[in-house]
């Protein structure tokens, strides 16, 4: 999630594709420790980091390299990605053929087992909260400067003589990486990786999110996040079937309403205030 | 053996047919207006539903090949007129907002269910025999009504006034409205046109499979690539980019499994479209 | 100027948060030319824009014909008989010269609609490329379609904004000429910087600046108009 | 050696010809005024010096290097900065952060990481800012800025990098004349360090700072010299002059 | 520090904080009731039930869910387990691995159910089953027909193993005299085994395989597909594509003039009547079809119709009825036999429970096997998609797990 909004909020590059990186770092971890007996927690994440930004500098230079593409086609490319990927993951034998690949043993640390719940979720939590640092760090930095600049302005960016494509091929890999640790992540702590985890319900779920929490703004997606899979299992649970199509509905009068997210709410109310107090 | 190499020919002109029968209402809104369609598959499926509820409770189907395109194209109507029309100053709202729309839909028809699928009888069964490869007489339909949709439509958009007025309106709004013509109400007709399309597409093809929910999307990157390939901006290069995947697909899914077929067709509609980002029928610019 | 065809009365407005027009009011009559002139980003087109309908005015009224038509969409002035030449993109450029003018001819009763002779006869010129697209002509020839594209629609009142702008000298007299002659009948407002050109044709100048009219001249007036020609000139 | 040549550069828009075989040159410290009515092709031959559209036919040096095929941001790098018609700056972010924008724009990503280059930068915003009247905007967004100090900033912007030649398009469209009186002398305090090429409507403006001027209509030059030649020119009176 | 480095740092401590209120609100709503005992003998047993209530498999787990409340109701009714009665959780796995491990999760380790029954899809079971039966050391009923392989341990198939439904089926069409046969299925791990499976019986008995052809999951048009099987002329065609594909695929195969047998696993009155008047003469192995005529079958699908009139007409074998109700019997019967609600000592007593009535016919499982012995049918579809029973096949062991 953290990696739609690094590449859409913060670069402008609209992707569709984070699943299908996702995915690709689960299954990384899911065949490393299915075909050998590694399963230290620092070697499945730095393999998922090098897989995930091979793969993300593969599609990032094949997007961004050379002339300006419409953000229409990165989209569309995105899009087919994951659905290529989800494909291959169904029919692939080695991928377990959609049935994924189970029983991932629990990760090592040093050569400790983590395997209580717990563990995992403080081992999932330390990755996450320094993935969130790093991001802080890197939005608030310079080049988080030069990225927002390429967003804003992508042809204005060029002019002062940004490197345009080096820049969002520099993004969508880290991006990519993100992707991929999120994916081994959820791998070692599920102990399972499969098909649904790299399509495109996952793609635009996290779309979702980033639009409801307010693209540009980090902490918007997570509120999303908390309050949308709280409100999730429950609703789940009392309107199993409306719930798809309340989401739905939810998401068309974000968009009409709430343009820039729920960030945006206050800041839209006080406008609606100042409008009516006005008139 | 003959009658192998006539059944091969009859499958490119008839998936290639059908996928063109699917594009055609999204050549006009993606193609033309430019309105990044994510509902489209479901506009399609609408249009099945309304052939399937004709086919039961006036038990024809013909009826109800003609009543899905009036049913959609009111539907894009009134979604145009209430969302859509929010969303032209900002594609990237128009694709999610409609994927939105889309997600109603399909879940809705989900909800309301009681089989994973339901199969739609033709109202023209059987097959023709032709050097011994036996046809289904459906799929000629299609390929028959298909080619004359496609010409009738580039006639209209061509030489008639109505046909000047769409292509003026997406051209230049401003200078359409001050010749006295309402860009308000053609935006919204011609939405509502190529939602009726894709009506009378899926009313067309849904004895050829079952209706179930995803029935559009399943069929949407397809289509998105064909209007791709073809090029925005025009109506008769997404129908040449649809044949263009389509034919391709079709040979060579003759040769080789359809899995791999389809992810291949997919790679190279992506590296052709990365080299020609405008489309076939690419413009010197 | 006893007839108010036109009237403008308190205009302001202007885009989002700027404004760019300042209690304009002016008024001009059913047959005549009337010009404003006026030093870039004045307000001109702004102003044309706001009677055509583009841009809601803050607060005003305009009246045509003595009916306000403030509210009214684009699309309905032009069919009271408004028609209307913009600065920028004055054609259709994806369609063909015919294409264009059978559009401005949309207003008109179906049985006139698909004659194009009237139109070929004041710009003989269009006549052997009828069928060619209007983005592939020169700056000059798409403005001459534009304003045929106008014109065909009979308007009674025609809206230019710089109907010379790019337009080469021998073209520019054209429609010098035809603008006079149809200003005998109906009523003409153009925005214009060529002041030769304005001086020849219009019987009244209006001259904006930021947004306001300072300025209102009457051409027959020799001193008022050599007045306005210094002051745009320094 | 000249600083900017353009030597008979024709763009094409497929059948229409924007512009037809123009040449002008820049020399060093020198201010340059393209002129012509609308649609007469100067943004487009400003274009293909600044890399938005690439020449059909022709040459662009800038000091004798060939950049006629370059992108946007090699030109860059080589020393050219540009401020467009409308000012494209960004709005969302503050005047210190627009002029770091612009300032950073080569550095390389690693040291954007590192942060390396602000402590470096912050004199030069200063003094950028107090030169273009910004000073007391520093912290504000630049969506705040009046009209004419926005144009300021984006003029300020292209100033940041130490340009060679900079590349200005209506600088003063919608200026009020005391904006337009300072925004000479800010152009003028510039040129003493690069060239300058300026397109403009405002022939009073260009005939006050310009020490060359070149008329362009149709795509061709018709003319070319001091704002006294031209006004003489009979070409140029024709089809400009009487105009306001 | 720089005046913009100032601003950024502040914005950064609030987006801290933020956070980190975020993560409290969430570890208050992943926390709390971990309390619930499970001691107490009046106190009713909870039993989970996994399926797709939504997705694409939803209305599969409308069935599931109605056959699931009838057998837990019934139980209830005659008092129970051990006295206790069975509270039924319901869990939404909405045909998503991710979300099945999630709600999978919840039943064991906050409502503490004391098995789980259910999954439609093997991907749910596969992403399920450490959740469920290793980490969260629960028994976990696979109900459904499925590629074979299972033997993890806690986990118990109560559905058709491959060799139950392949074996006869192809038997039976070699025992008729067809010869060749032409495999096709969807793309994944399922009918790639089940295909696999048949392969093995044909070679085994003398046939041979001239074509075999894979599709992709979604594929709407197999029009492709169908040229290939009617150019291979193979006198049995073996099909195992799901949903939406079947009927397109079986209507273009018929009516392209296809003369010989069509057979695969998905055939019955659940599956059949999406085909249309095509169906004819499709040939299946089921545990169950509505036709069998076993009288405590026919009183008890009676009853399930009249019971849950929403659901009537969804009981059938492609959807896991009966699997779902001889599963919940079955562990009734292991818990009983253990005398205890204890995973360990139901685990042992599973392995030999056996049921003398269940719809579709007696089960037991075959010890050593974690599966079941079935009674089969072979049935053959109607035009309107109903089926008539060719033969009882009697009782047939499982082949797995050995």
């Amino acid at each position: 999630m953290l990696s739609v909004e690094m590449c859409w909020g913060q670069a402008g590059i609209f992707t569709f594709g984070q699943a299908a990186l996702f995915g690709l770092g689960g299954y990384t971890v899911g065949l490393i420790t299915k075909n050998s007996s590694i399963t230290d927690i620092g070697v499945l994440l730095l393999m998922a980091i090098v897989i995930g930004a091979v793969a993300g500098l593969i599609i990032g230079i094949f997007l961004f390299s050379g002339k300006r593409v419409g953000e229409l086609y990165v989209v569309l490319v995105t899009l087919a990605i994951s659905y290529i990927f989800e494909r291959l993951a169904n029919s692939w034998t080695v991928l377990g053929s959609g049935n994924g690949i189970p029983g991932i043993p629990s990760p090592t640390l040093f050569g400790m087992e983590i395997k209580s719940i717990i563990g995992l979720f403080i081992l999932a939590f330390t990755v996450f909260a320094l993935i969130l640092f790093i991001c802080i760090f890197l939005v608030n930095s310079q080049f988080g400067l030069t990225m927002n600049a390429v967003r804003d302005d992508e042809e204005r960016a060029e002019f002062f003589g940004y490197k345009r494509s080096r820049i969002q091929i520099v993004v969508f890999v880290f991006a990519a990486v993100l992707a991929s640790i999120g994916g081994a992540l959820f791998a070692v702590t599920e102990s399972f990786v499969s098909s649904s985890m790299t399509g495109l319900g996952l793609s635009t779920t996290i779309v979702l999110w980033v639009v409801l929490g307010g693209r540009g703004t980090f902490f918007g997606p997570l509120i999303a996040l908390a309050v949308l899979q709280a409100v999730n299992t429950k609703m789940q649970e009392v309107l199993p079937s409306l719930w798809p199509i309340l989401v739905g509905l939810l998401l068309v009068l974000a968009m009409i309403f709430l343009p820039k997210g729920l960030m945006s709410l206050p800041a839209t109310i006080r406008e609606s205030l100042r409008k009516k107090s006005s008139v | 053996m003959s009658a192998q190499i006539i059944r091969g020919i009859f499958d490119v002109l008839s998936l290639s047919s059908i996928l063109i029968l699917l594009v055609i209402g999204m050549a006009i809104i993606v193609g033309m207006m430019k309105v990044f369609n994510m509902c489209q598959g479901e506009l399609v499926l609408l249009g099945a539903v309304t052939g399937y509820l004709c086919g039961i409770y006036l038990g024809n189907l013909w009826i109800g090949i003609l009543l899905a395109p009036i049913v959609v194209g009111l539907f894009g109507l009134v979604l145009e007129r209430t969302i859509i029309h929010r969303f032209y100053i900002n594609p990237q709202g128009a694709l999610l907002a409609t994927f939105a729309i889309g997600l109603v839909m399909r879940e809705t028809l989900r909800n309301r269910m009681s089989r994973q699928g339901t199969p739609v009888d033709a109202p023209i069964q059987g097959s023709i025999d032709i050097g011994g490869a036996s046809l289904p007489v459906w799929r000629i339909v299609i390929m028959v009504v298909t080619l004359l949709l496609a010409l009738a439509i580039g006639y209209v958009l061509l030489k008639t006034n109505l046909g000047i007025k769409v292509r003026a309106t997406l051209d230049n709004p401003d200078l359409v409205s001050v010749s006295g013509i309402s860009t308000k109400w053609m935006y919204a007709g011609t939405y509502a046109f190529g939602s009726a399309l894709s009506g009378f597409a899926g009313a067309m093809i849904v004895p050829l499979q079952t209706l179930y929910p995803n029935l559009g999307y399943d069929n949407l990157i397809l289509m998105f690539i064909a209007v791709m390939i073809g090029g925005l901006g025009q109506f008769a290069g997404p129908l040449a980019g649809a044949a263009l995947i389509a034919v391709p697909g079709a040979i060579i899914g003759q040769f080789i499994s359809p899995v791999t077929g389809q992810i291949l067709i997919l790679f190279l509609a992506i590296i052709f479209m990365r080299f020609r980002p405008g489309g076939i029928f690419q413009r010197g610019r | 100027m006893s007839e108010k065809y036109l009237e403008v009365k308190n205009l302001c407005g202007g885009y989002e948060a700027s404004q760019v027009l300042f209690d304009i009011s002016f008024a001009m009559p059913r047959t005549g030319v009337t010009a404003i002139v006026g030093r870039n980003g004045a307000g001109k087109s702004t102003l044309l824009q706001t009677i055509m309908g583009f841009i809601k005015p803050t607060s005003g009224a305009i009246l045509h014909d003595g009916k306000d038509i403030t509210k009214i969409s684009s699309y309905s002035r032009t069919r009271l008989g408004i028609g209307y030449v913009p600065q920028d993109r004055p054609v259709f450029s994806d369609l063909t010269v015919r294409e264009n003018l059978i559009i401005g001819a949309t207003r008109l009763p179906k049985n006139q609609r698909m004659n194009l002779d009237p139109m070929l006869e004041f710009f003989p010129k269009l006549a052997d490329r009828l069928d060619q697209k209007a983005g592939t002509m020169s700056g000059g020839e798409r403005k001459m379609v534009g304003i045929a594209r106008a014109l065909i629609g009979q308007p009674s009142l025609l809206v230019m904004d710089e109907p010379t702008e790019g337009v080469w000298h021998g073209v520019v007299e054209e429609i010098k000429d035809r603008l006079i002659s149809y200003g005998k009948n109906n009523a003409i407002l153009i925005v214009e910087q060529n002041l030769d050109f304005v001086t020849a044709i219009s019987s009244q100048i209006l001259l904006l600046e930021r947004g306001v009219i300072s300025q209102r001249v009457t051409t027959a007036d020799k001193s008022e108009l050599e007045q306005l020609r210094k002051k745009l000139t320094v | 050696m000249k600083l900017l040549e353009v030597n008979s550069v024709t763009k094409k828009f497929g059948a229409l010809t924007a512009v037809d075989k123009a040449s002008i040159f820049i020399n060093q410290n020198e201010i340059v005024g393209l002129i012509g009515p609308n649609g007469s092709g100067k943004s487009t031959l400003l274009h293909t010096v600044c890399g938005r559209t690439i020449a059909t036919e022709g040459q662009i040096l800038l000091q004798g290097l060939d950049i006629t095929k370059q992108d946007p941001q090699d030109r860059a790098i080589a020393g050219m900065a540009i401020k467009f018609q409308l000012a494209r700056i960004y709005l969302e972010k503050t005047v210190r952060e627009n002029l770091l924008i612009s300032l950073q724009a080569k550095e390389t990503i690693w040291s954007q990481l590192r942060n390396k280059s602000l402590a470096k930068f912050e004199e030069k915003i200063t003094t950028l800012a107090d030169e273009f009247q910004l000073a007391d905007y520093l912290n504000e967004f630049a969506k705040s800025l009046s009209h004419g100090q926005q144009q300021w900033l984006e003029i300020a912007m292209a100033m940041a990098s130490d340009p060679i030649l900079l590349l200005l398009d209506e600088p003063t469209a919608g200026m009020s004349p005391k904006e337009r009186a300072d925004t000479a002398i800010l152009i003028k305090k510039a040129s003493k360090k690069c060239g300058v090429l300026i397109v403009e409507h405002d022939l009073d403006f260009i005939k006050e700072i310009c020490d060359r001027i070149s008329v362009l209509h149709q795509g061709n030059i018709i003319a070319t010299g001091t704002s006294a030649e031209i006004e003489k020119d009979p070409k140029v009176k024709e089809v400009y002059l009487t105009r306001v | 520090m720089s005046e913009i480095k100032k601003v950024r740092f502040r914005r950064s401590a609030a987006i801290a904080t933020s956070l980190a209120a975020v993560l409290v609100l969430a570890a208050c709503t992943s926390g709390g009731s971990d309390t619930a005992a499970s001691a107490d003998n009046a106190e009713p047993v909870k039993v989970g039930v996994l399926t797709d209530m939504t997705g694409a498999f939803g209305i599969v787990g409308k069935s599931n869910e109605a056959v699931a409340k009838f057998t837990i109701n019934e139980i209830n009714a005659n008092g129970g387990v051990l006295g206790r009665q069975l509270e039924m959780v319901l869990a939404d796995s909405a045909t998503d691995a991710a979300i099945a491990t999630q709600v999978a999760s919840r039943l064991v380790n906050q409502d503490k159910v004391a098995v789980v029954v259910g999954g439609v899809a093997s991907f749910t079971r596969v992403a399920v089953r450490d959740v469920i039966a290793d980490k969260g050391n629960t028994i976990y009923i696979w109900p459904a027909s499925y590629e074979g392989g299972e033997c993890s341990t806690n986990v118990w198939n109560t559905g058709s193993a491959p060799n139950q439904q392949v074996d006869p089926t192809v038997e039976h069409l070699l025992a008729e005299g067809n010869k060749t046969f032409f495999l096709a299925g969807s793309d994944y791990l399922y009918p790639r085994n089940i295909l696999a499976r048949v392969r093995q019986v044909v070679e085994a008995g003398g046939g041979s395989i001239v074509g075999e052809e894979y599709v992709p999951l979604d594929m709407t048009d197999p029009s492709n597909l169908v040229s290939k099987v009617l150019a291979a002329k193979a006198d049995v065609l073996f099909e195992v594509v799901v949903l939406p594909g079947t009927a397109p695929f079986i209507k273009g195969v018929v009516d392209g003039g296809y003369k010989g047998k069509i057979a695969g696993t998905l055939f019955d009155e659940g599956i059949n009547p999406l085909i249309g008047a095509q169906a004819e003469g499709l040939i299946g192995v089921q545990d169950f079809y509505l036709s069998v005529e076993d009288p405590f079958t026919k009183s008890q699908v009676a009853k399930f119709n009249e019971q849950h009139p929403e659901a009537a007409g969804l009981f059938s074998a492609t959807f896991n009825a009966t699997a779902w109700y001889r599963s919940f019997y079955l562990w009734k019967a292991a818990v009983e036999k253990a005398n205890s609600f204890d995973t360990a000592e139901v685990n042992k007593a599973m392995d030999s429970v056996s049921l003398k009535d269940s719809i579709g016919g007696p089960v037991s499982f075959e010890p050593g096997t974690k599966h079941v012995n079935l009674q089969m049918y072979l049935g053959e579809s109607k035009a309107d998609g109903s089926n008539v029973i060719l033969k009882s096949l009697g009782s047939i062991k499982p082949l797995e797990c050995k």
